[in-house]
């Protein structure tokens, strides 16, 4: 399937919602949706981390791990397509050290170069390399924007815009929960629902109403 | 010209028409007053009495203990009984000098009429208006010389005299216009010396046409005086916005009206100053209405401060069988009291007396958010909000969201269709800030 | 900074040690995906094509280009299947071709088979992901009920091109109730594809019957 | 603690799911049936018990033959060999899944993949393997690894049985059943396991009054 | 002091006086605006209407006091709220569903959305539309193949339209329009022709003879009972009017098929349940913003997503998910539209 830049935003922010309908991220989704400023900050932090690390998997999948001619033992060294080893097996392993070495560095570079945004997202970063919403994104772009190895048609930028979206998506409904959680703090909850049950119909809920993009058609 | 107002407010039921039309009427001389010392903002004055000493009306009977700090005169002339604790109608219990009657109405020789008084330096009259003991009749009783020397660095342009009278039921301030226009006017010119400021405005609430016209002939021959109408609305005659309605100019966020320019007295307040430095006359009486659906005759008083409630209704002919609840100052802002037997103060500006059925606020339903609170509140603030947060104890959001420049004037609790405790909550809310502060220092 | 490299080398071994015995396995496990790969596709194949002794893949070259055009290399795409009687390639029963229609939700595959004729011999849902309880009801291939009218994949048996177009736009075929868009997609991408391939199937047919 | 504690603990008193939210994505994503749900557990308790054992025997080994200095440094790697260890016993899942049930792994998609950050996983590694002798790691994580399933067995349970009327793919419901469709789709999943929360924390405040 | 009485008096806090209007009052005076939308219904499309709107209060109210009951809460089923509840779910269900799915649909509403909450005034989304959601997501068949032709025929002689509704007819209409080389001449025809018929059903589309949820197509008796809560003030303007007026603005821009600016606004405002959802409730104060300039962007918020939903979205009607979702972003809102103080200074920090 082929995907248009904008349909690939409207999807990934509202259809496919990577909380709401595709159940990724959901440990920060419920961990960090207490308070609005912390909510944000994490937004921000998986939106950045995703996209960069879409953007580096998709590097490697294509540059190394899959057999193609697209691959540097191809391209640089002219083995035989037929030579070139085939190594997408190694694509869980690869991606999830690539992730963990990816936010240490980002880390490290943030806290040099912008003080600041360093305060606005330093005490996330560490929670997200075990966030399944970063290494999901990115074995979902090698599964939607490749076939048989191949990336097709504008598989870079969709993978960029896929991964940056589905950020953007993951912060507005973290976003909504928070300002909904702290308003629940206020409210008369019976007991048994207090803390994570009412959480999760909330998210229960929410999930039905983004039901309404459904069947979306945008060209 | 359009009428101008404030953004907020509500429109109770005005009430005024129990006593709007009935001139004031001197109180007969009471057996006994019990004066309490603390009847202003700030330190309670001392005592310069003792039990046994016979006092004359007029007579200086306790003195400021600070700046902010106003002497107290005795109302009548009699001999002091004893400094003892009794009701008190804000504070719940204080000490009083009680004096008992002589039966006669005997006054200090120093109350005499001065021509020249407007000629006497701004010092002077300050000086006067300290030692009269006055503080704003208004019900808020803040030492007046207090505010009228304001600190140097603010410039002030403007007086407004209060004469809004939007508490419903009150009229106290309406007669005294009515009857009093040029001693009030008089006192609107001396403190507008006392300031050295060029413009005068006399403020009131349209639903009092009479005084209007009365007050509007009373400063034609002034021309640095106007008469301000504004449209009846509750809270008007708060001060901010009041100076919000007639300047246009916001007071700040934690600011007093000085801040802006403005100094804001009661209309009361100014007869009292005018007296206080023309005449040499301490403020020993105040106009008290007593009204309300469970009063038998409702009237206009002027009352001596010290005076038991119970004298004063039962010169209006008493109370009827179904009274249910007994409210010092008007319905919106006034202090429920659990019998008549507390004093008449400086603050008194009404004794409301309403019937069983109009008593009790009834149950408490949840809040359904319908933004009621949050349309009429006159300092566009979050009533709801403010009261849930106290509710969960979380003071630093509340703080956040401006609890404190809350003027508690019960507009939120009195639209609300929940019926909800919003003024009570945010009440309390302040006085626990105020409590950390303090511990905090 | 001696350190972080011995660390970086304890790790660099760790993980080719992983990735050996990751490939090893690999080695035993890969025959096994590509036949299942291909399962769906076989299973698919002899179902449309059930009186077929042999199914013949008719595959065209494809070039495969760079950005800028150049051909890097062929590749080899199915177009689609010749079934044959027996076991000789001879004797053509039908043919087979796999049709790809976007619906609410997924790309619906199907593997449909026609005639000599030209006729719809059977169709099968090879892969969607609609809706559940909506459009996942595509699959259903109960037999034709005259009396309730009601989607099923038996509907399609001997539906000329014309025919393929479902009743909200029409045609013959019973939608699914409440999802109109997923029959219409599949019955469009079979009328399409099969209207692309006819011209090409006579031909077929006449040279494989001669030979 | 015995050893029975130490299973045990997992199925109810420290539930992954229920007690600990830990697992969250894969529980939610994959309990549309219970098919699904044993599959997915049964991948998970691989991992856990495979991981769980090679971690504390690596463990075990370094503490035998390193010096102080050398254990020191292999503690600051740590973690990443953890992550190593179980990314490629996941991948040992993965392949294993696409070669012998070719359907199970089509509809588990990415949430194979994605157990290597399954919190659980790393979090018994470190948490418990790497302090504890081989058997004992292999018991927490099996008892941790069924109390996941059994959790997903639950909720899939209801989602399940509501939402297509069947359990285990046979037809369970009578003819007349109308199926609650929103419970196989994502907002079935959430309105479950919360209402699953919420029915704990019920049956644990009467506990704690009786 | 004194002997004359030994009463003590009532002693609270001020105010002492209240305004006369009350929760239940308010609740009450909304179910009364909705009965003239439950006559017409009931005009239209026969006293089935009136039973399912029947089942649904009886199910809401019970569900409320049992609910209350078992949690050891005060019952308060008299404010009216969930009878509300009720019956707005009854209006946005079609007229011939099974007699089941109100009662269910009912149960969900207050039971999950409502009382899990903690009842009246804590809900995140408006129960009833929560609850219709939760019934087009489940049974998705019932919710939309069984719309009743309105008892006096069809709209303006649309033979084909019986088993639709006009927003149904107009996006499939569209649609045809938007790539006719896909479809005969004949059907081109026909959706052309369509939607010049919608155009001149204006008529039927205010007394409410056109097919559609059982509360939604009568717009006069919908404005009826808006008056009546116009009047008693339990509605402002600022949600239905900003809301109708956004929806009206987009569909005229974007909601035609010669273009740009070629919509047909009066239509999209008269069809559907604009009317409904704009007056009854997207106006629920427990789900709408408390402050006006909240309300405002609310209102927008809801009026952009319906047109889009509409327009480009998976369903011939947006209202109830738009004003769920823009139920969500009530917290938001809320937060970031605090009234300036007054005499609010900027702080130097």
């Amino acid at each position: 399937m082929e995907y248009g830049v904008f349909q690939l935003i409207i999807l990934s922010i509202f259809i496919n919602n990577f909380v709401l309908s595709r159940f990724l991220g959901l440990c920060p989704y419920m961990g960090v949706s207490k308070q609005m400023d912390s909510a944000l900050g994490m937004g921000m932090a998986v939106t950045f981390v995703m996209t960069i690390a879409s953007l580096v998997t998709w590097l490697l999948y294509t540059f190394f791990l899959a057999p193609t001619y697209q691959n540097v033992f191809y391209f640089i060294f002219d083995t035989p397509i037929q030579n070139v080893p085939d190594l997408t097996f190694l694509r869980t392993i690869v991606f999830i050290l690539v992730i963990a070495a990816l936010v240490q560095f980002i880390e490290m570079y943030i806290q040099k170069v912008s003080p600041t945004l360093y305060k606005a997202l330093g005490i996330y970063l560490p929670l997200i390399t075990t966030n399944c919403a970063i290494l999901g994104v990115a074995v979902l772009n090698i599964d939607m924007f490749f076939k048989d190895g191949l990336p097709l048609p504008n598989s870079f930028i969709n993978t960029l815009v896929q991964a940056f979206a589905s950020g953007i998506g993951f912060t507005l409904v973290l976003v909504l929960m928070a300002g909904i959680r702290e308003k629940l703090e206020l409210a008369n909850v019976p007991k048994p629902f207090r803390g994570l049950p009412i959480a999760f119909i909330v998210a229960g809920l929410m999930s039905i109403a983004f039901l309404g993009f459904a069947g979306f058609s945008v060209e | 010209m359009a009428k101008k107002t404030f953004v907020g407010g509500v429109h109770p039921y005005e009430g005024k028409e129990f006593t709007e039309k009935k001139a004031i009427e001197k109180l007969p001389l009471p057996q006994r007053v019990a004066i309490p010392l603390q009847q202003h903002i700030g330190a309670p004055a001392k005592a310069l009495v003792e039990k046994g000493q016979e006092v004359k009306a007029g007579e200086k009977i306790a003195e400021a203990s600070g700046f902010v700090s106003v002497p107290i005169h005795s109302s009548i002339s009699g001999k002091v009984k004893g400094i003892e604790k009794v009701n008190h109608p804000v504070s719940g219990r204080g000490e009083a000098i009680v004096i008992e009657s002589d039966g006669e109405d005997n006054w200090v020789e120093t109350i005499r009429f001065e021509e020249n008084y407007l000629e006497l330096d701004s010092k002077e009259m300050l000086e006067r208006i300290k030692d009269a003991g006055i503080a704003g009749l208004g019900g808020a009783t803040f030492p007046t010389h207090v505010k009228l020397s304001p600190p140097p660095d603010k410039k002030i342009d403007t007086v407004i005299l209060n004469g809004a009278e939007c508490e419903p039921y009150l009229t106290a301030d309406h007669r005294l216009m009515l009857e009093h226009a040029d001693d009030i006017v008089a006192g609107l010119r001396i403190i507008m010396k006392i300031l050295n400021v060029q413009q005068g405005i006399i403020g009131i609430e349209d639903n009092k046409p009479d005084a209007i016209e009365v007050m509007r002939k009373a400063v034609k021959d002034f021309n640095n005086i106007q008469v301000y109408v504004f449209p009846v609305k509750y809270p008007q005659g708060a001060e901010k916005q009041m100076i919000k309605a007639a300047l246009n100019r916001e007071v700040p966020s934690g600011g007093l009206p000085m801040d802006v320019g403005v100094v804001v007295q009661n209309v009361g307040t100014a007869k009292a100053m005018y007296e206080a430095v023309a005449y040499h006359k301490p403020l020993t009486h105040r106009v008290v209405t007593v009204t309300g659906a469970a009063v038998n005759e409702p009237k206009n008083v002027l009352v001596p401060i010290g005076t038991m409630f119970e004298d004063v209704v039962a010169f209006c002919g008493g109370m009827k069988e179904s009274a249910g609840k007994i409210v010092m100052g008007g319905p919106m802002m006034g202090l429920a009291q659990p019998n008549l037997q507390v004093p008449v103060v400086k603050g008194t500006s009404g004794i409301l007396i309403l019937e069983e059925h109009e008593a009790h606020v009834p149950a408490e339903d949840p809040c359904i958010a319908c933004g009621r609170c949050v349309e009429v509140c006159p300092m566009h603030l979050l009533p709801t909000t403010l009261q849930i947060l106290v509710e969960h104890e979380n003071y630093t959001e509340a703080e956040r969201l401006h609890i404190m420049d809350c003027i508690e004037c019960g507009s939120c609790s009195y639209i609300c269709p929940s019926n909800r405790r919003l003024v009570q909550g945010i009440r309390l809310g302040k006085r626990k800030i105020l409590e950390a502060r303090r511990k905090a220092g | 900074m001696n350190n972080i490299f011995r660390l970086s080398f304890i790790l660099a071994i760790v993980t080719t040690i992983a990735a050996f015995v990751l490939a090893e396995i690999y080695q035993i496990t890969r025959p096994q995906i590509e036949i299942q790969k291909q399962a769906k596709t076989k299973d698919a194949l002899k179902y449309v094509l059930p009186d077929a002794q042999v199914i013949v893949p008719v595959t065209q070259k494809v070039p495969v280009k760079d950005k800028a055009g150049n051909v890097l290399y062929e590749k080899e795409v199915v177009r689609y299947y010749i079934g044959y009687r027996n076991s000789d390639t001879t004797g053509v029963v039908g043919y087979a071709f796999k049709a790809f229609g976007s619906g609410y939700s997924s790309i619906i595959e199907t593997m449909v088979s026609v005639d000599t004729s030209g006729t719809i011999k059977k169709i099968r849902i090879i892969s969607q992901k609609e809706t559940p309880g909506l459009g996942a009801r595509c699959v259903e291939d109960q037999p034709v009920n005259p009396k309730k009218k009601q989607w099923t994949t038996q509907q399609f048996v001997g539906k000329t091109v014309d025919q393929l177009k479902v009743d909200k736009d029409g045609g013959p075929i019973v939608s699914i109730t409440g999802a109109t868009i997923t029959s219409r997609a599949i019955t469009n991408s079979i009328r399409e594809k099969l209207s692309e391939l006819l011209p090409q199937l006579k031909l077929a047919s006449t040279e494989n019957i001669g030979g | 603690m015995s050893v029975g504690a130490e299973f045990f603990k997992g199925i109810y008193k420290e539930n992954p799911v229920f007690r600990l939210a830990l697992g969250l994505c894969p529980t939610l994503a994959v309990s549309t049936s219970i098919t699904n749900a044993i599959g997915m557990g049964a991948a998970v308790i691989f991992v856990l018990v495979a991981s769980n054992t090679l971690v504390s025997f690596l463990m075990w080994l370094f503490a035998k033959t390193l010096s102080e200095e050398g254990l020191n440094s292999i503690n600051k790697i740590r973690i990443p060999i953890f992550i190593v260890v179980i990314a490629s016993f996941v991948t040992i899942v993965e392949m294993v899944m696409a070669a012998y049930f070719p359907a199970l792994s089509e509809s588990l998609g990415i949430f194979i993949p994605l157990i290597v950050v399954n919190c659980i996983i790393l979090g018994r590694a470190e948490g418990f393997a790497s302090k504890n002798g081989i058997f004992l790691s292999i018991v927490d994580g099996l008892g941790m690894g069924i109390g996941f399933t059994l959790a997903l067995v639950a909720i899939s349970f209801v989602r399940e049985l509501l939402g297509s009327g069947q359990l285990l793919g046979a037809m369970i419901m009578g003819e007349g059943f109308k199926p609650v469709l929103l419970m196989i789709l994502p907002p079935g999943a959430f309105l479950v396991i919360g209402l699953y929360l919420a029915g704990l924390n019920w049956i644990d405040a009467r506990k704690k009054q009786a | 002091m004194s002997e004359t009485s030994e009463k003590l008096f009532v002693v609270t806090s001020s105010p002492h006086i209240r305004d006369a209007d009350s929760v239940p009052k308010i609740m009450w005076t909304v179910n009364i605006a909705l009965l003239p939308a439950l006559l017409a219904a009931v005009y239209f499309f026969g006293f089935k209407a009136l039973w399912v709107t029947l089942l649904s209060v009886i199910a809401a109210v019970v569900t409320e006091a049992a609910i209350q009951k078992l949690a050891k809460k005060p019952i308060r089923v008299h404010d009216g709220a969930a009878v509300i509840t009720g019956i707005l779910l009854a209006f946005n269900l079609p007229p011939s569903v099974p007699w089941w799915m109100p009662v269910v649909g009912s149960v969900f509403a207050i039971a999950i959305v409502k009382e899990a909450f903690g009842g009246l005034g804590y809900n995140i989304l408006n129960p009833a539309l929560a609850a219709r959601a939760f019934l087009l997501a489940s049974w998705p068949v019932e919710m939309t193949a069984s719309w009743v032709a309105p008892k006096e025929g069809t709209i303006s002689g649309i033979a084909a339209i019986t088993s639709a509704t006009p927003l149904n007819l107009l996006k499939q209409s569209a649609k045809i329009i938007a790539s006719p080389e896909k479809f005969d001449p004949a059907q081109l025809q026909a959706a052309q022709d369509a939607i010049a018929k919608l155009s001149s059903s204006y008529t039927n589309l205010l007394i409410g003879n056109v097919g559609g949820c059982i509360g939604e197509t009568s717009v006069i008796a919908l404005l009826i009972g808006a008056l009546i809560m116009f009047y008693r003030h339990v509605i402002d303007w600022r949600i239905p009017f900003t809301y109708i007026g956004t929806v009206a603005v987009l569909a005229w821009i974007f909601g035609g098929t010669e273009g740009l600016f070629t919509g047909n606004w009066i239509f999209h405002i008269l069809s559907g349940g604009l009317i409904l959802g704009a007056f009854f409730m997207a106006t629920d104060m427990v789900t709408s913003p408390i402050t006006g300039k909240g309300q405002i962007i609310f209102a927008i918020g809801t009026g952009i997503l319906t047109v889009a939903i509409r327009i480009w979205g998976g369903y011939p009607e947006g209202v109830s998910y738009a004003i769920l979702l823009m139920n969500l972003t009530v917290p938001l809102i809320d937060r970031y539209t605090v009234p300036k103080v007054f005499g609010e200074v900027k702080s130097n920090e």
